[in-house]
């Protein structure tokens, strides 16, 4: 093993991009280096510049950056000497050899960097293609191997689908396949997990530290998970406003954290410990006035005892997709996805229901279901509203309007439900236009608010999406869908591409919301810890069927169902001395039924399985003929 | 899928009945009949008229019933394959057109290929090298081609094609070639000719491939999906050509149901001004003299291509991009 | 004599007889010399341009082989026929040349005219029209009568002036068929049987369709059809290219024996009219006369230098070149009115500059003129070109102010009787520059007298109904077809005599309806005019007939019925600079002259040398 | 200070920065950002404008332009029906500054004509002594000026009793200059109409049926089919023949242009729908529907500029059509006719061969013609980067 030279020298890097008004520095003068077999974690805040240092890297800033400085790429499985990447033509020859090949990169957000129009299975060999010159049944037979590695169940189905019809999870793990698919003895993995459920998560740190070792592959991880940090970095990077804070050996960072920026961001991590009420600790605390943010006053305390108890019930919602095959002309015997499948639930009024599941099992489909995005093939969705009770699926006119106020979702790919080429300021401000909330001026003010709010400000109105970070845009999306005041917001991942520090910060937002004005969340997120901080009740779903609905204390003390208890078992910390188990986690994946107890499982008999009341709210998903007593065993 | 093609096809019946239908009204809008207008021809040319003679002609072709009437008779016959009969031919319609739809699927087509093979590099060339003296040179040449009117364009070609390479003036190829069979000689007579319609035509057609798709281009380039595949190593051009450039063909493949029309009825305007011996003059010409049942056949055809080119322009765009549906509402 | 080089392979193969046996025994000899020609040779092939297929009629225009037709100076002579005889202008008798054959070789007799007016004139199938117009006389049609093989006879009870110029037209009257080969499409002689199977080979629906389609002799488009012309067609439609070869049996022969045509063949290329000049000065086309205009005289004398090609210019027969014909049926009463008073009509006329419109348009070279007969026409008179048509805005003025129309607006145009602007709209087909330029200047000119003037384009198969309708208060259009009559052609142009006057269409279609439809004309000069025709159809004597043409004549120029311009303008025609006895000078026109038919294209010839 | 790396392989020290840190501090904005970040997108967009020259050029070209159709009677030397039958295709003069060496100001020399009756054409040569000074504001044809006030005053006319054809004059000696001048009025604002109506109705019917779909877009998509089988040749042969032979040529080319644009946009329409078709499925599409947007909104704030680009490069592209689309049509004897002046007409007044041999200057107006083309060409680029938020 070579560990004698830096893999990757990145000295003095300065990016800037040209803005009107000035340009914006995004990184200043950092430095830092990546050792073959190992890995650096580029820890910051969101909008720090570290996904700009990986374009960097790649050579693929877009073309209004300008930089300076050096980064050094010497690979050691061909010897060459250190070779200045910056130095490379743009699209030369020289740089597109190692990229892909021998750099591979994880894009941020797997929806966008995805081509709509092209299967998966070809998006990824192409790399094969390029730089091996295998024929093109070795690249499939790879490729679905590769795709099996980072957990899809049906690889050589994946390998025909489109990303569209793929789950945000699943595009994550697709664009981790794309990346690993050359051995690359450098892989940039920018928020690599962030759409994965700790399960899976764990399997792919599993699977990217067998490479490491394997193939001495070196790895530049940026994330802001510290427990993912913890447990795979060998040296730590911490970036604040494109200056390099603190930098270190992970040891060193995690038992001495000395600078107060990564000191606040230590304190900012939500852990499993907190107590009931107990605020996570923002870096920057934003006072915030509630009810002048959400543009319409909400007195929730006097009337809330005459409300039923019941805001949405959720009774037997199922939906599938069939999807499309490559070769559409012959018959359409492609399988049929059951994404959800009979799903009942309720969602209190004021609660905070935290919906916890595998990447894949259908949770963003059961949210568009609920909010009208998806018709589902069957069930039934009331939504008890402050103005009367909706039929959410038969809403229509002005009813579908009111409910459009009541509800609202964050989407769980950040860029690509943002209108490419609306502003900040159009894309915050049109619920209100839509909804004839405010005149031109006060809605100007409430769009000031919101962005404050979540830790954006002025100058960002007149910009577009594409020129933030992954957080900038993920904020921006809970900003729209907090502009109406919604009764119910759907949360899908809202926080996943947010550093601890600022997603402290958000959550701190909805809590106070919550309190305050009464707003009911469902909350779907893969952080457990973030679920444990801001759940009421925490329903856990599996396959499209949820498979355990409890009280969060309850959930989280005592879980029963074999797949919640896996799924607990995962979860990685930010601390050293409690590293993730990696053999002990199921190799197939957590929902792999074989090694749920039989009375869990169906055994592929359709209505074996029905819900299970515990008491307490507890129910559980289990065969009709077990009983409670063998269950909790 | 299939259903899909299958209902389409069932939907093309309604549309051609009312296709001929406002054809047939088209067609017998202008006041006046072919009879008159062969009048007022006889007249400009100092012939005598006689116009009981013409008044019997006209009875025997039903002009003196009331269109509908002559409608259904159209209609029908073109179902049993009878396409009526040219008046200024004197001869059933289908064998007036004869040789001339060949040589205007020739001409076409090498126009239409030419149109792609220039249009295509160039918008690719002028959407990767925005602003650059080559984006605008080839702009600037493109634009002349659509600013100069064709039937101008046709004549100075053909003008200076004759003093500079004795080039004989208009027709697809020398006259003398006109009645011989095929020979080495007469292809390169034809070649000779070929040319200029195919310029003229071509680049008046270019200019607006090139923008179009030098702006589709443009707003595909900066999508993220295309930095991916920089990413994997891809030659830039490899990965113009895959990503962007199929995303960007959208728009070219909504419009084939105009191509396939325009393959048969050809430039008309610059085959008159070239004297082509294409199917185009001889629809305006029908047109104008009103013989109605050659040119109403003829734009029937021409609708029933423009209908299959509908229909293939559909099933291409549902290849082109899977997320289109193209049979589900805005929902899902 | 020696035989054409190009029959050569049909002698070779017996597939004709000699010279001898394909000639006439009394052939119509020609004498070049004597015309100031130079006799030629055989040989060569002509290029010409036409516009459109139907203009494959100009071969039979241009050959101009007719039972009788005219001479240069329009008199008439047995052509096809040997001789001719005309008693009290109502009894012909007609002698067919002993000897002389159809194109496919069988002999014409009396029975073909026997079977053209028998079974096809007189067939009701066929003619559904009745008889043509030119062979009633006073509503009544002919004795037909065979007197020999070679000898027939059309007797009417009045005479018929109209006969002979009839059949020396351009479009000429048809009386004379192929019977032989016509017959076996005509119901009477063919079994049902074999007519069925020749309806479906050329997919018609009625035998009449059948025969008409056969026999068409004007625009001949059936190869197949005998054919009495000097080239013989050798294309069946549809095609770009229309091929035509000396016909063997031609009837005429020259000084020395040759027999005419000299020229072997004529390719006719149909080529838009928009090109049609381009290619003629590019030297392509070997004679062209047809789709070419003076305008484009500049251009071929161009040509001149690079090709060996020679462009004339022959004078265009036309009263005039272009006319302004007030609608005297226009509906519109205050206009009505003043156009049914000379004085108006002659101011209009005065007014124009004509010189000016002559230098613009034609380098001068235009006769500026009212609309009337040309000095080549014995019956010309030079009053009757000048009446009214110098250029004296005074007197208009002062005619116009003696009419009334003495009101006048801020900007000098006059007011009508009910207040109105005086404002004239000239309608034109507009399909040539030169009309709408002409009225460009005579706006400009009538702005100078207080009248105002619009133009308006319009389709030109509208144009006759809305005059008709009354809606055209002025049209534009070229003036007396025929410039150069002799006493013996029909006086009919000058008089309200047919719907498709545009002066007066609807008195002329009352004429032309036998009063049943129209109005009767209601001008005093209009109603003698028409009497003055109906009188010259009534004598057969050329002096009476003279004297009405000059009445007729003083009459038309008067008052002003129509407002000529200019005429005598010129008309290119292009030629190979190796073709011969093409006349330097010749008339140019549809009637009477035929285009190039009374110059005898048949005579033309190619020589080695340029000339 | 900044962090100082190892040297290679080596291990990596901890490294503190000591750079003051405060977790509150947003970079303070300068008053120029400020100003950027406060201000309206319009603005924005205007500025990005601004940054492609050419496209402000070619917007100060139009603008010009457009200015100048409403007082072409001033600009132009000449009215446009003046004629000078003594100066019949007469080539254009050339403008000399210098006489005999010295300066005389802008002037042409005078010019005599004389007739090649062999050739028949008009010969001209210049009178080297005649210096025809070009005078400027000065008195020449009369006019009525918007129909209000008769006056004569122009830009520029030429000598007492002299000549001025700088681009030539034509078969009637009327000056091409002044006839290009007024020519621009109908080129460019009659097919304006047409190119508004057939973008409305595209981009609206397009839209929604792209947005909708299903059994609305089957019917759309049927409608258009219809219209587009009817090639529009026929379609102007007919209606240029029902139109009232009352109407002015003018008002007819106005009706046929509208009813044009009535049926131009199936084009466009299917182009948006197809681009429709595939945009709708996007998350943000999603995200709008969530928030109530109706489809109007959808369409046009969400869709519609997504497809800016080739909306814009249609525009464009539709102005060659809109000066020239009448060109074809005067060629067959429709729409506008002379006298009426468009640039289309004057060049379907140089339709013959011989003006390319003898004329060429008639062939002037393409050039204003290929100007415009380009301009709106050059504005369309820049309107595009303006509404690019890549840029
Ligand atoms: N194309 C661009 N144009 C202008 N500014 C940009 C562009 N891309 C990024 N930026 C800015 O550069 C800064 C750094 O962005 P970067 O994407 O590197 O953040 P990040 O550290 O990856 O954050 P996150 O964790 O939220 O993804 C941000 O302020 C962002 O607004
Ligand atoms: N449009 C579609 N067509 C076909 N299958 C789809 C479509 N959308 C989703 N699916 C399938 O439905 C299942 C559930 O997807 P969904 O997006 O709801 O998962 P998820 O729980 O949100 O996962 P993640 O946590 O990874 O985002 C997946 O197997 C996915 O492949
Ligand atoms: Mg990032
Ligand atoms: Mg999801």
């Amino acid at each position: 093993m070579n560990s004698g030279a830096d893999l990757l020298r990145i000295e003095d890097l300065s990016i800037s991009f040209a803005m009107l008004g000035g340009q914006l520095d995004a990184v200043r003068k950092a430095s830092l280096r990546v050792l073959p077999g190992k890995v650096t974690a580029l820890v910051g805040e969101s909008g720090s510049g570290k996904s700009v240092i990986s374009q960097a890297v790649m050579g693929i800033l877009p073309k209004s950056a300008t930089c300076s400085g050096r980064i050094l790429f010497c690979d050691p499985a061909t010897q060459e000497r250190p070779a200045d990447l910056l130095a490379m033509p743009r699209d030369g020859r020289e740089i597109r050899n190692l990229r892909g090949n021998r750099i591979g990169k994880i894009f941020q957000e797997p929806m966008t960097s995805l081509s709509p129009l092209h299967t998966i299975g070809n998006q990824i060999s192409e790399s094969l293609k390029i730089h091996t010159d295998m024929s093109g049944r070795e690249r499939r037979e790879r490729t679905e191997e590769m795709l099996g590695l980072v957990g899809f169940s049906k690889p050589a189905r994946a390998f025909d689908m489109y990303p569209f019809e793929l789950s945000g999870g699943m595009r994550q793990r697709a664009m981790i396949a794309m990346a690993l698919i050359c051995n690359p003895s450098l892989l940039i993995a920018d928020e690599p997990t962030t759409a994965l459920d700790v399960t899976i998560q764990a399997q792919i740190l599993q699977l990217l530290r067998g490479l490491q070792t394997k193939l001495n592959m070196a790895m530049l991880l940026i994330t802001h998970d510290l427990g993912v940090v913890a447990n795979v970095a060998d040296e730590v990077v911490v970036i604040y406003h494109g200056e390099i804070m603190e930098a270190g050996p992970v040891e060193a960072i995690f038992r001495r954290p000395s600078h107060p920026y990564l000191k606040g961001l230590m304190a900012a991590v939500p852990h499993f410990d907190m107590k009931p009420g107990e605020r996570l600790k923002a870096l920057r605390e934003v006072p915030v006035n509630t009810s002048n943010l959400l543009g319409k006053n909400k007195i929730v305390a006097a009337d809330e005892a005459l409300k039923p108890e019941i805001l949405l019930s959720v009774r037997n919602v199922s939906k599938t997709f069939t999807t499309r095959k490559s070769n559409w002309l012959a018959k359409e015997t492609a399988p049929a996805t059951k994404a959800v499948d009979g799903v009942s639930f309720d969602i209190m009024r004021g609660e905070c229901l935290g919906l916890v599941g595998e990447s894949g099992c259908g949770k963003t489909t059961l949210s568009k279901i609920l909010m009208r995005a998806i018709t589902p093939d069957e069930g039934a969705i009331m939504l008890d509203s402050s103005d009367g009770p909706i039929d959410v699926l038969k809403a229509d006119g002005p009813g579908l309007q009111a409910l459009r106020t009541k509800m609202q979702m964050v989407f769980q790919d950040p860029v690509s439900s943002l209108s490419p080429r609306m502003t900040v300021q159009n894309i915050l401000s049109e619920p209100l236009e839509i909804h004839g909330r405010g005149s031109g001026k006060s809605r100007l003010e409430t769009v000031k608010a919101l962005l404050k709010a979540i830790g954006l400000n002025e100058r960002h109105l007149n910009r577009y999406p594409h020129s933030f970070s992954g957080g900038q845009r993920q904020r921006i999306g809970i900003a729209r869908a907090l502009a109406l005041g919604p009764d119910l917001l759907i949360c899908d991942e809202p926080v996943s591409a947010l550093d601890v520090s600022v997603q402290a910060q958000i959550l701190n937002l909805l809590k106070d919301l919550q309190k305050e004005l009464g707003l009911t969340y469902l909350f779907i997120s893969h952080n457990l810890a973030v679920v444990d901080y801001m759940a009421d009740r925490i329903a856990v779903m599996c396959g499209g069927r949820i498979v355990e609905i409890a009280p969060r204390e309850t959930l989280m003390e005592a879980p029963v169902h074999p797949y919640t208890k896996s799924l607990l078992a995962a979860v990685p910390f930010p601390d050293l001395d409690r590293p993730l188990n990696f053999s002990m986690l199921n190799p197939s994946g957590a929902s792999d039924k074989r090694s749920w107890g039989k009375q869990f499982s169906d055994d592929g008999d359709v209505g074996v399985l029905t819900t299970a009341d515990l008491g307490n709210g507890h129910l559980v998903l289990a065969r009709k003929t077990a009983d409670v007593r063998e269950l909790v065993s | 899928m299939l259903r899909y093609i299958f209902w389409r096809i069932l939907a093309m019946i309604p549309t051609l009945v009312i296709i001929s239908a406002l054809v047939f009204t088209i067609i017998e809008l202008p006041p006046g009949d072919y009879f008159e207008s062969y009048i007022a021809e006889l007249r400009a040319q100092g012939e005598a008229v006689d116009t009981a003679e013409i008044d019997a002609l006209r009875k025997e072709y039903g002009f003196d019933q009331p269109p509908v009437i002559r409608y259904f008779h159209w209609a029908t016959g073109l179902l049993h394959g009878d396409y009526g009969y040219s008046f200024e031919y004197q001869l059933p319609v289908n064998e007036v057109v004869g040789d001339r739809l060949w040589l205007t699927v020739l001409v076409s087509f090498v126009t239409i290929l030419f149109t792609w093979l220039i249009a295509f590099p160039i918008g690719i060339y002028s959407a990767t090298h925005q602003y650059s003296w080559g984006d605008y040179g080839l702009t600037f040449v493109g634009l002349i081609g659509i600013a100069i009117p064709n039937f101008m364009f046709a004549l100075i070609l053909m003008y200076f094609a004759n003093i500079w390479f004795g080039t004989s003036i208009g027709h697809l190829m020398d006259q003398k070639y006109l009645a011989e069979p095929m020979s080495w000689e007469k292809a390169k007579s034809i070649l000779e000719h070929l040319w200029i319609p195919v310029l003229i035509v071509g680049t008046a057609g270019t200019a607006g491939m090139i923008r179009r798709l030098r702006a589709n281009l443009l707003d595909e380039l900066q999508k993220q999906y295309v930095v991916t595949a920089h990413a994997k190593g891809l030659h830039p051009f490899r990965a113009l050509v895959k990503y962007p450039l199929r995303m960007a063909l959208n728009f070219f493949i909504s419009d084939i149901g105009s191509i396939l029309p325009a393959i048969i009825s050809g430039a008309e305007i610059t085959a008159i001004v070239l004297s082509l011996e294409t199917t185009g003059p001889m629809l305006i010409k029908a047109l104008q003299s009103q013989d109605m049942y050659l040119a109403g056949s003829f734009l029937m055809f021409l609708a029933f291509l423009t209908v299959i080119g509908v229909l293939i322009s559909d099933i291409a765009l549902a290849f082109l991009d899977p997320r289109i549906r193209l049979q589900g509402g805005s929902t899902k | 004599a020696p035989e054409p080089p190009f029959l050569r392979p049909y002698l070779r193969a017996q597939a004709l007889p000699d010279l001898k046996d394909r000639l006439p025994k009394n052939p119509r000899r020609i004498n070049l010399a004597a015309m100031g020609r130079q006799p030629g040779k055989y040989g060569g092939t002509v290029r010409m341009l036409i516009g459109s297929q139907k203009d494959i009629r100009m071969m039979t225009i241009n050959g101009y082989a007719r039972l009788v037709g005219y001479t240069e100076d329009l008199k008439f002579q047995p052509d096809i026929l040997e001789s001719f005889d005309v008693q009290e202008g109502r009894i012909f008798t007609f002698k067919i040349r002993d000897g002389h054959r159809w194109s496919n070789g069988s002999y014409l007799t009396s029975e073909d005219f026997r079977y053209t007016w028998e079974d096809v004139i007189l067939n009701k199938d066929l003619r559904k029209g009745g008889i043509q117009r030119e062979l009633l006389a006073n509503g009544e049609g002919p004795v037909f009568e065979v007197i020999d093989n070679l000898t027939v006879r059309y007797t009417w009870a009045t005479p018929n002036p109209d006969f002979l110029p009839g059949l020396a037209a351009a479009s000429p009257v048809v009386i004379l068929m192929p019977s032989a080969y016509m017959r076996h499409f005509h119901k009477k002689y063919q079994d049902d049987f074999r007519l069925s199977a020749l309806m479906k080979r050329y997919r018609v629906k009625k035998w009449a369709d059948l025969h008409i389609k056969m026999s068409r002799q004007y625009r001949p488009e059936n190869p197949e059809l005998p054919s009495l012309d000097p080239w013989i067609p050798r294309t069946a439609p549809p095609a770009e290219q229309f091929v035509f070869e000396r016909n063997p049996f031609f009837h005429r022969v020259d000084e020395n024996g040759l027999q005419l045509p000299y020229i072997d063949r004529f390719l006719l290329n149909i080529s838009s009219s928009e090109i049609i000049a381009a290619k003629t000065g590019a030297g392509e086309t070997d004679l062209q006369s047809t789709g070419v205009d003076f305008s484009d005289y500049a251009f071929f004398k161009d040509a001149e230098k690079r090709y060996p090609v020679k462009v004339k210019l022959w004078k265009r027969t036309q009263g005039s070149r272009l006319a302004l014909l007030p609608n005297l049926n226009c509906a519109d009463k205050v206009w009505r009115d003043l156009f049914w008073d000379k004085r108006v009509r002659r101011a209009l006329s005065l007014a124009i500059d004509r010189r000016e419109i002559n230098m613009v348009s034609f380098y001068g070279l235009a006769r500026e003129s009212s609309d009337t007969i040309l000095p080549e026409s014995p019956l010309f008179k030079p009053e009757y070109a000048s009446a009214w048509a110098s250029h004296d805005p005074d007197q208009a003025n002062a005619l116009l102010d003696e009419v009334g129309l003495t009101q006048r607006n801020g900007d000098g145009i006059r007011l009508l009787p009910d207040g109105r602007e005086a404002q004239i709209i000239v309608e034109t087909s507009g399909e040539s520059t030169l009309e709408t330029d002409v009225l460009e200047l005579i706006k400009d000119h009538w702005a100078k007298v207080g009248l105002a003037l619009f133009i308006k384009t319009s389709q030109r198969d509208v144009f006759s109904s809305r005059t008709m309708s009354g809606e055209i208060m002025m049209s534009m259009w070229s003036g007396l077809e025929n410039g150069v009559p002799t006493a013996d052609m029909n006086p009919g142009d000058l008089a309200p005599s047919r719907d498709d006057q545009f002066q007066w269409p609807s008195w002329g279609m009352y004429y032309l309806s036998i009063e049943q439809n129209g109005t009767a004309p209601e001008l005093p000069e209009a109603i003698r005019l028409i009497d003055l025709v109906k009188q010259w159809r009534k004598t057969a004597n050329t002096e009476e007939r003279t004297r009405i043409w000059h009445e007729m004549l003083e009459i038309y120029t008067q008052s002003v019925f129509s407002i000529g311009i200019v005429n005598a303008t010129l008309q290119p025609v292009m030629h190979s600079a190796y073709i011969r006895n093409i006349p330097q000078q010749g008339l140019y026109g549809f009637v009477p002259t035929c285009y190039l038919g009374v110059y005898m294209p048949d005579t033309f010839w190619y020589s080695e040398e340029v000339s | 200070m900044t962090v100082s790396l190892p040297e290679s392989g080596a291990p990596l020290a901890h490294y503190v920065s000591t750079a003051p840190f405060d977790p509150h501090s947003v970079d303070a904005m300068s008053e120029e950002q400020s100003r950027v970040y406060q201000a309206s997108q319009l603005r924005l967009m205007w500025w990005k404008f601004k940054k492609h020259r050419l496209a402000l050029y070619s917007l100060f070209f139009l603008g010009f332009l457009y200015a100048t159709i409403a007082i072409v009677e001033f600009l132009a030397p000449y009215n446009l029906h003046t004629r000078n039958v003594d100066f019949i295709h007469s080539p254009p003069q050339r403008v000399h500054l210098f006489h005999d060496g010295k300066f005389v100001g802008p002037f042409v020399y005078g010019r005599t004509m004389t007739l090649d009756m062999d050739t028949l054409r008009r010969i001209y040569t210049d009178k080297p002594d005649q210096v025809e000074p070009i005078r400027f504001f000065c008195r020449g044809d009369g006019y009525r000026f918007w129909g209000l006030v008769d006056t004569n005053v122009h830009l520029v006319c030429p000598a007492k009793d002299g000549q001025l054809f700088l681009l030539g004059s034509d078969r009637l000696g009327r000056d091409v200059l002044s006839r290009i001048l007024y020519g621009a009025r109908i080129s460019l604002t009659i097919g304006l109409l047409g190119i508004t109506m057939s973008f409305v109705l595209g981009i609206t019917i397009g839209g929604l049926a792209g947005y909708h779909g299903g059994v609305f877009d089957l019917i759309v998509q049927r409608v258009i089919e219809v219209l587009q089988s009817i090639p529009s040749i026929p379609l102007w042969m007919a209606l240029a023949a029902i139109m009232p032979v009352t109407w002015s040529p003018i008002l007819i080319y106005l009706g046929i242009t509208a009813i044009l644009g009535l049926l131009d946009w199936t084009g466009l329409a299917r182009a948006v729908r197809s681009k429709l078709l595939a945009l709708r499925e996007e998350d943000y599409v999603t995200a709008a529907q969530l928030m109530g947007a109706g489809s109007g909104r959808i369409i046009g704030r969400h869709l519609v500029p997504g497809f800016m680009s080739h909306l814009i490069a249609t525009a464009t592209l539709a102005v060659p059509g809109m000066i020239l689309g009448e060109t074809a049509l005067s060629f067959l004897g429709l729409g506008l006719r002379p006298p009426i002046t468009s640039w289309g007409i004057l060049l379907t007044e140089a339709r013959s061969v011989s003006v390319i041999a003898f004329y060429p200057w008639l062939l002037f107006p393409t050039i204003p013609v290929i100007l415009v083309i380009l301009a709106f060409n050059f504005l369309g680029d820049g309107l595009r980067d303006a509404a690019d938020p890549y840029k």
